[in-house]
């Protein structure tokens, strides 16, 4: 029976994130995009902390033994995910946990893998993990991956440069925590997508390098990491699913399914920005004596009213797709369609609210004293990361038509 | 707890309408806008579905299942994805006989209600827009005052589904205010009221298939508890939500119908070599066609189920009616450019589509949920 | 130097015009919309007894002894072109006078082509001519074209089926006039783009039949014609432009040329179309009471008032393209470029600035009482012919790109 | 008579700025951007090119061309092409000198041009803008009365470009009119005015190497012949109009930019095989640009030519300026979306293009034509 209101639970959960977005991210939110590279060690510290003693964020624990009943993660998830970003998406990025890589863990891994990796997510200090997909050369094909796994007995041998890896530094450098990378290689690249692998390398591996963070526009507080890999040996047993080759291309959508779980995550790390935006807006045009006038006729509106309803519309409307989304999964269904629409709605919607209210407050908006410009700047990324607009409106394409990506691409 | 999945009896509806929609209505869309008619025949087994006499308690004559504007929602969008104006015709009795059942007094449910449980198709309608440029529903300039124990309602309405078949009519009127404000009330009139009079057939760019009427109210006296829901401002609220959210079902249904006839074109149509739903530019339109519909959808559905738990819903049915407007308008306009030449022509039902979206940013009252 | 003041000539041209379209095409423009299939002959003597008496209007006689000078035809002609189409878009294109056709004739014909055809737009009775393209399976795409020329001794042979000839009734039909049809076909499908060269074919020619008009959204005074050609002969020199088939698709581009000099006026009577839309709600909204409010600061806007203003500046953008491309084809300069933005810009405007004018005047804004929703449908064709939105951006983008038709499709 | 093409004297000065921006500007302008200044070699190097000395009269010193909008509204554009910030730093004495030249009574001009016609960047200034949400130049808070022989400035303003270095600053403030309302009256403050204070560097999300800075003016006199055209509205407006038309064409110039950048990297870069440009969804976005680029700039001419004739062009001006505003965000967000996760970081110039375009729907008066 349709319901769109939060279990009693996920509300409390909620609740309890939008108190400690409001007290512990929003009063260094400024600082740390300014201080570009620096960690907020403090704030990571306590996040550990808290996911280990209360289970409440996306970090808590995730190995089987979470305290949150499994048939609703997803959602408890994106709801997580929209308070922490609401209280800063660049620090929500830097959190400690399981991330993009745990994902995949949790996603494909085996029993196996699962306990060697998982659970390091209960160690006393924080652990990160990440996720390396993207190549100089590749951009948003990931089919067309050069980094290459070449089995070498008892090792898979990893070579090739991956960029824009969100935590790759926290994850990758042993200094920093005793994270993983789960890294995307072909280990035939004549088979094309079927040949495309994950691999999960740990911390501090010889062969793995961070070459470099990125200077960004926005999300400063997280790291966005290049990683060399050279002659960079894993064990045969890191492989994330089975080693073969299939004849189709079963096993790249076996990879790619991890972003059914991901993209709605990153849908709802956009939507948290957008509110931050509405509500600063919905405040200040509150203490002007401005009115949102809901049910009166259109000869009516102001601009500025009309724009509002339009803002607060368009973020409800990618919060319900998005949730949707995130609940399709919880029920076991595939996702794989619902999670691009929540992606690519949410990306595009975060881009133009934020943008908005950044005109609407006039000059006082385009001020670095407010993180009305911050939060614009962080939006952006919501667009372009975990697939582009234009990948997710592909992906959205494929599955209405019922093209392969070569019918359409 | 978060749910996106109808219930059973939902579905039930669900798949029964889509039936009807599919194999009764559909193939009289082109005709009935081009004739200006609904036939009787469709008309007849539309109203053997039970969509109106669902909702009427058992001792009226109906079903007496509980009223649910999300049930209403579903219905909506699956009849107006066969055809908007003939979806309107055949619901526009709802259009009385919700309002009736939510907030009439027993008397004038005994009174008006069992003429709604017959075997053949009975028409009745309400009065919501009036034929100005700046017309708002939430300050009607149509007058209703008190006059001993009656009421007196004049002014001048527009859009009035079936005006000239309807034996009774839910008029949206301005009740004062002391402060030289009005709150908006609705009141039931019957035809033949003195000073009522039922103007001819309104001519619009789309609708064709439904009679819509102007209706001229010079001091109409109706009895008191003609007055539905009197100084109830809250139920009042409430009857423009439901307004919004059957308005905004059908939306949806004209948009899914415009994506659905674009993207089995463009699966079809073969250019340069190809099925045209092969290029970025065309299958990019159909995708965001495709989320948007859903996006509608999600946001009407939502406010349909704050009306079912009797929360206030203005808000969310106010903007999702606004949002579906403006959707439906792109996504009809963007099928028929998908169509290109051909959906410029009659030979397809694109261009009805697109005439029909195009009401909803301004149509008010025409469909309840 | 720039200049973006019309001559006295065009000016005073441009203000006879208007009160034509005021007082002889808006009062009929209903009727003609209701009355599909049925042709509004009073109107079409008058302009033809004017454009030959007068030399205004687009059907004025251009057969090289064109009273206007030559230097600024093109301009002349849009000018000319948004003001009829101000009247009324569909009574625009009825209007006789060499159109399309002609404009192929005078663009690419031999001076005997010319003397031959053009000069038949003096004679006494109205005369059409038309374009004959798009056939049932080819869409957009009009290399792919199927219709056959094949020479016979001393005649080309067409068959083939074309849909969507404006005026083709009128041109086609000898009953309705002695006109003549530009009929695209393929001398050598396998040359492909190459093989495809332009026949001029006379009213009544046997074997070309006007099989049906469409019934259409808009532009209902207009014929929109399906012609199909049975072993249809023409003589030799009937044949515009060279009947060699060269290596290159060089005389494709000759034939797709004769579209940089009809974009604009597809353009022109698009700008009209809307500008009619946007003066009644000027109108209205003056009568209403509603100021317009240039200068204010945005947070005073009514939400009115800024989609007026957007309305007229988008409408204003696409004035100013499409004079650009007119003027630079006076000029003889190249146009393809900016032909296909002033027709992209143009015809994506005015579907927009009349889909709002409908909204804006409420419930009388959707009713057939006004002629503002006869606007928005016949808007609607500006979109579509002369080449989709979709086909002009492509066109802009191989332009701005350096590619290929085969590097972009 | 209609005319598309530039002057040759136009497209003399056009060709040296294009150069000037390409050579000197760009290479600066990551580097201006994190550092928060612009280089003083190139200041001068920009100065020496004579845009700002051109039209001050010979007899002030100048070079005595005839002020054109037009001109300026080119200059403006190419300037802005190479960076934002840096063409407002290089054209912040403009907003002095141009009113001076077009307003100012003879004795003024003589006191104050020939400081602009030495060797040597000289610093102007205007203070248009006011820290406040619903700030509107049209009715400025900023408030301006006579006392006696002299005028009384006192209100508080924010964007003023150069605000420490300029000796003379053009502020915008409201002269009451008998109505309670107010209308904008240019007038020339001193900075060493005592009640004038220059606050601290602001801080913005874009414009980061264009030093700005509040000002709080606390009753500052002024002469009277301080105040520009006093009581002629008609040159007030003018002036809002110069203002909106310079920057109209500064959005043209950022706009211009990041289809540029876009467009190139569009046709390096691969994926799937091809340039990613060959994809329709990059290259009609890229049509796009090209094509709104086009539509901006002929509307910001259009509004020049109209001042440069000296007609009313208030109308233009404001409407190519919100126009240009709305265009170049759009611009510089999908030249951003083409380069994806490469646009988002500061290798690459497109994330600063979207940060500076953003601030032209809310800014005025930081550039005049």
């Amino acid at each position: 029976m349709i319901d769109f209101e939060l279990s009693p639970e996920i509300a409390a959960m909620r609740d309890q994130l939008h108190m400690l977005a409001e007290h512990a991210m929003r009063p260094i939110a400024r600082e740390y995009d300014e201080r570009e590279h620096e960690k907020p060690w403090d704030f990571i510290n306590m996040m550990w902390q808290l996911s280990k003693s209360s289970g409440i964020g996306p970090g808590a624990a995730k190995d089987g033994k979470d305290k949150a009943p499994e048939r609703d993660r997803n959602l408890r998830t994106v709801v997580a995910v929209e308070e922490l970003s609401w209280g800063d998406a660049g620090l929500y990025l830097s959190i400690p946990g399981p991330g993009l890589g745990g994902a995949a863990v949790m996603a494909v891994g085996t029993p196996d893998q699962k306990q060697r990796f998982l659970s390091r997510f209960k160690d006393d200090k924080p652990v990160w993990s990440a996720m390396a997909i993207t190549e100089p050369g590749a951009g948003s094909d990931s089919a067309a991956i050069q980094t290459t796994a070449v089995r070498d007995g008892d090792h898979w041998v990893l070579n090739g440069t991956k960029i824009f890896c969100t935590s790759g530094l926290m994850a990758g450098d042993a200094t920093k925590s005793n994270g993983f990378v789960v890294v995307w290689a072909t280990i035939d690249r004549s088979a094309g997508r079927a040949g495309i692998k994950s691999f999960i390398v740990d911390a501090g591996t010889p062969g793995m390098t961070v070459a470099k963070c990125e200077d960004k526009l926005g999300i400063r507080a997280s790291d966005t990491a290049t990683l060399i890999f050279e002659d960079c040996r894993v064990p045969l047993d890191n492989i994330l699913g089975s080693p073969e080759v299939p004849k189709t291309s079963e096993g790249f959508k076996g990879v790619m399914a991890t972003f059914d779980a991901t993209r709605p995550i990153v849908a709802a790390s956009a939507i948290g920005v957008g509110r931050a935006a509405l509500d600063f807006v919905r405040d200040e045009l509150k203490k002007q004596g401005v009115e949102i006038r809901y049910g009166v006729g259109p000869r009516k509106l102001t601009a500025i009213e009309r724009d509002f309803m339009d803002m607060e519309t368009q973020l409800q409307a990618a919060r319900l797709l998005t949730w949707r989304a995130a609940w399709m999964m919880d029920q076991g269904q595939k996702n794989n369609l619902e999670a691009s629409m929540a992606k690519a709605k949410a990306g595009l919607v975060v881009t133009q609210v934020t943008q908005k209210a950044v005109e609407m407050l006039g000059p006082l908006g385009y001020s670095r004293e407010l993180l009305l410009e911050k939060w614009m700047r962080d939006a952006k990324i919501n667009d372009i990361f975990e697939g582009t607009q234009q990948i997710n409106m592909m992906i959205i394409a494929r599955r209405i038509l019922g093209y392969s990506s070569k019918e359409l691409s | 707890m978060i749910n996106f999945e109808l219930d059973e009896e939902q579905k039930l509806i669900r798949e029964t309408v889509i039936g009807f929609a599919r194999d009764e209505i559909r193939p009289y869309a082109r005709e009935a806008d081009e004739k200006g008619a609904v036939p009787a025949s469709l008309l007849q087994r539309g109203w053997e579905l039970g969509l109106v006499q669902g909702i009427i308690p058992e001792e009226y004559g109906g079903s007496g299942s509980e009223h649910s504007a999300l049930t209403g929602a579903v219905i909506a969008e699956e009849l107006a994805y066969g055809d908007l104006a003939i979806a309107m015709h055949l619901l526009a009795p709802r259009l009385l006989t919700v309002p009736l059942v939510e907030f009439a007094s027993s008397a004038l449910k005994r009174s008006l209600l069992p003429a709604f449980c017959g075997d053949v198709f009975e028409a009745g309608t309400a009065a919501v827009m009036e034929p100005r440029f700046d017309f708002d529903s939430s300050a009607p300039a149509t007058v209703l005052r008190r006059d001993g124990d009656e009421y007196v309602v004049s002014g001048a309405k527009c859009y009035v589904p079936l005006g000239s078949q309807a034996k009774h009519i839910v008029v949206l009127a301005g009740l004062a205010n002391g402060d030289g404000t009005v709150h908006p009330q609705a009141v039931v009139v019957a035809r033949d009221t003195p000073g009522l009079r039922v103007g001819g057939r309104e001519k619009s760019m789309g609708l064709k298939a439904l009679e819509t009427t102007s209706l001229e109210l010079d001091a109409c006296r109706v009895p008191r508890d003609h007055v539905l829901a009197a100084g109830d401002e809250r139920a009042m609220r409430r009857l423009a939500d439901l307004w919004h959210v059957g308005l905004g079902a059908m939306a949806v249904g004209v948009a899914r119908a415009a994506y659905d006839y674009a993207r089995e074109y463009a699966k079809e149509r073969r250019a340069f070599g190809q099925a045209i739903a092969q290029k970025q530019a065309i299958a990019f339109m159909l995708a965001e066609m495709a989320m948007e519909v859903d996006a509608m959808r999600l946001l009407v559905w939502e406010a349909a189920w704050k009306l079912d738990r009797h929360e206030d819903a203005t808000r969310e049915a106010y903007l999702s009616k606004r949002y579906a407007s403006d959707m439906v308008l792109r996504i009809a306009d963007n099928a028929l450019q998908v169509l290109g030449g051909h959906g410029y022509i009659r030979d397809h039902l694109v261009e009805l589509f697109l005439r029909n979206a195009r009401g909803f940013a301004t149509l008010e009252g025409l469909a309840i949920a």
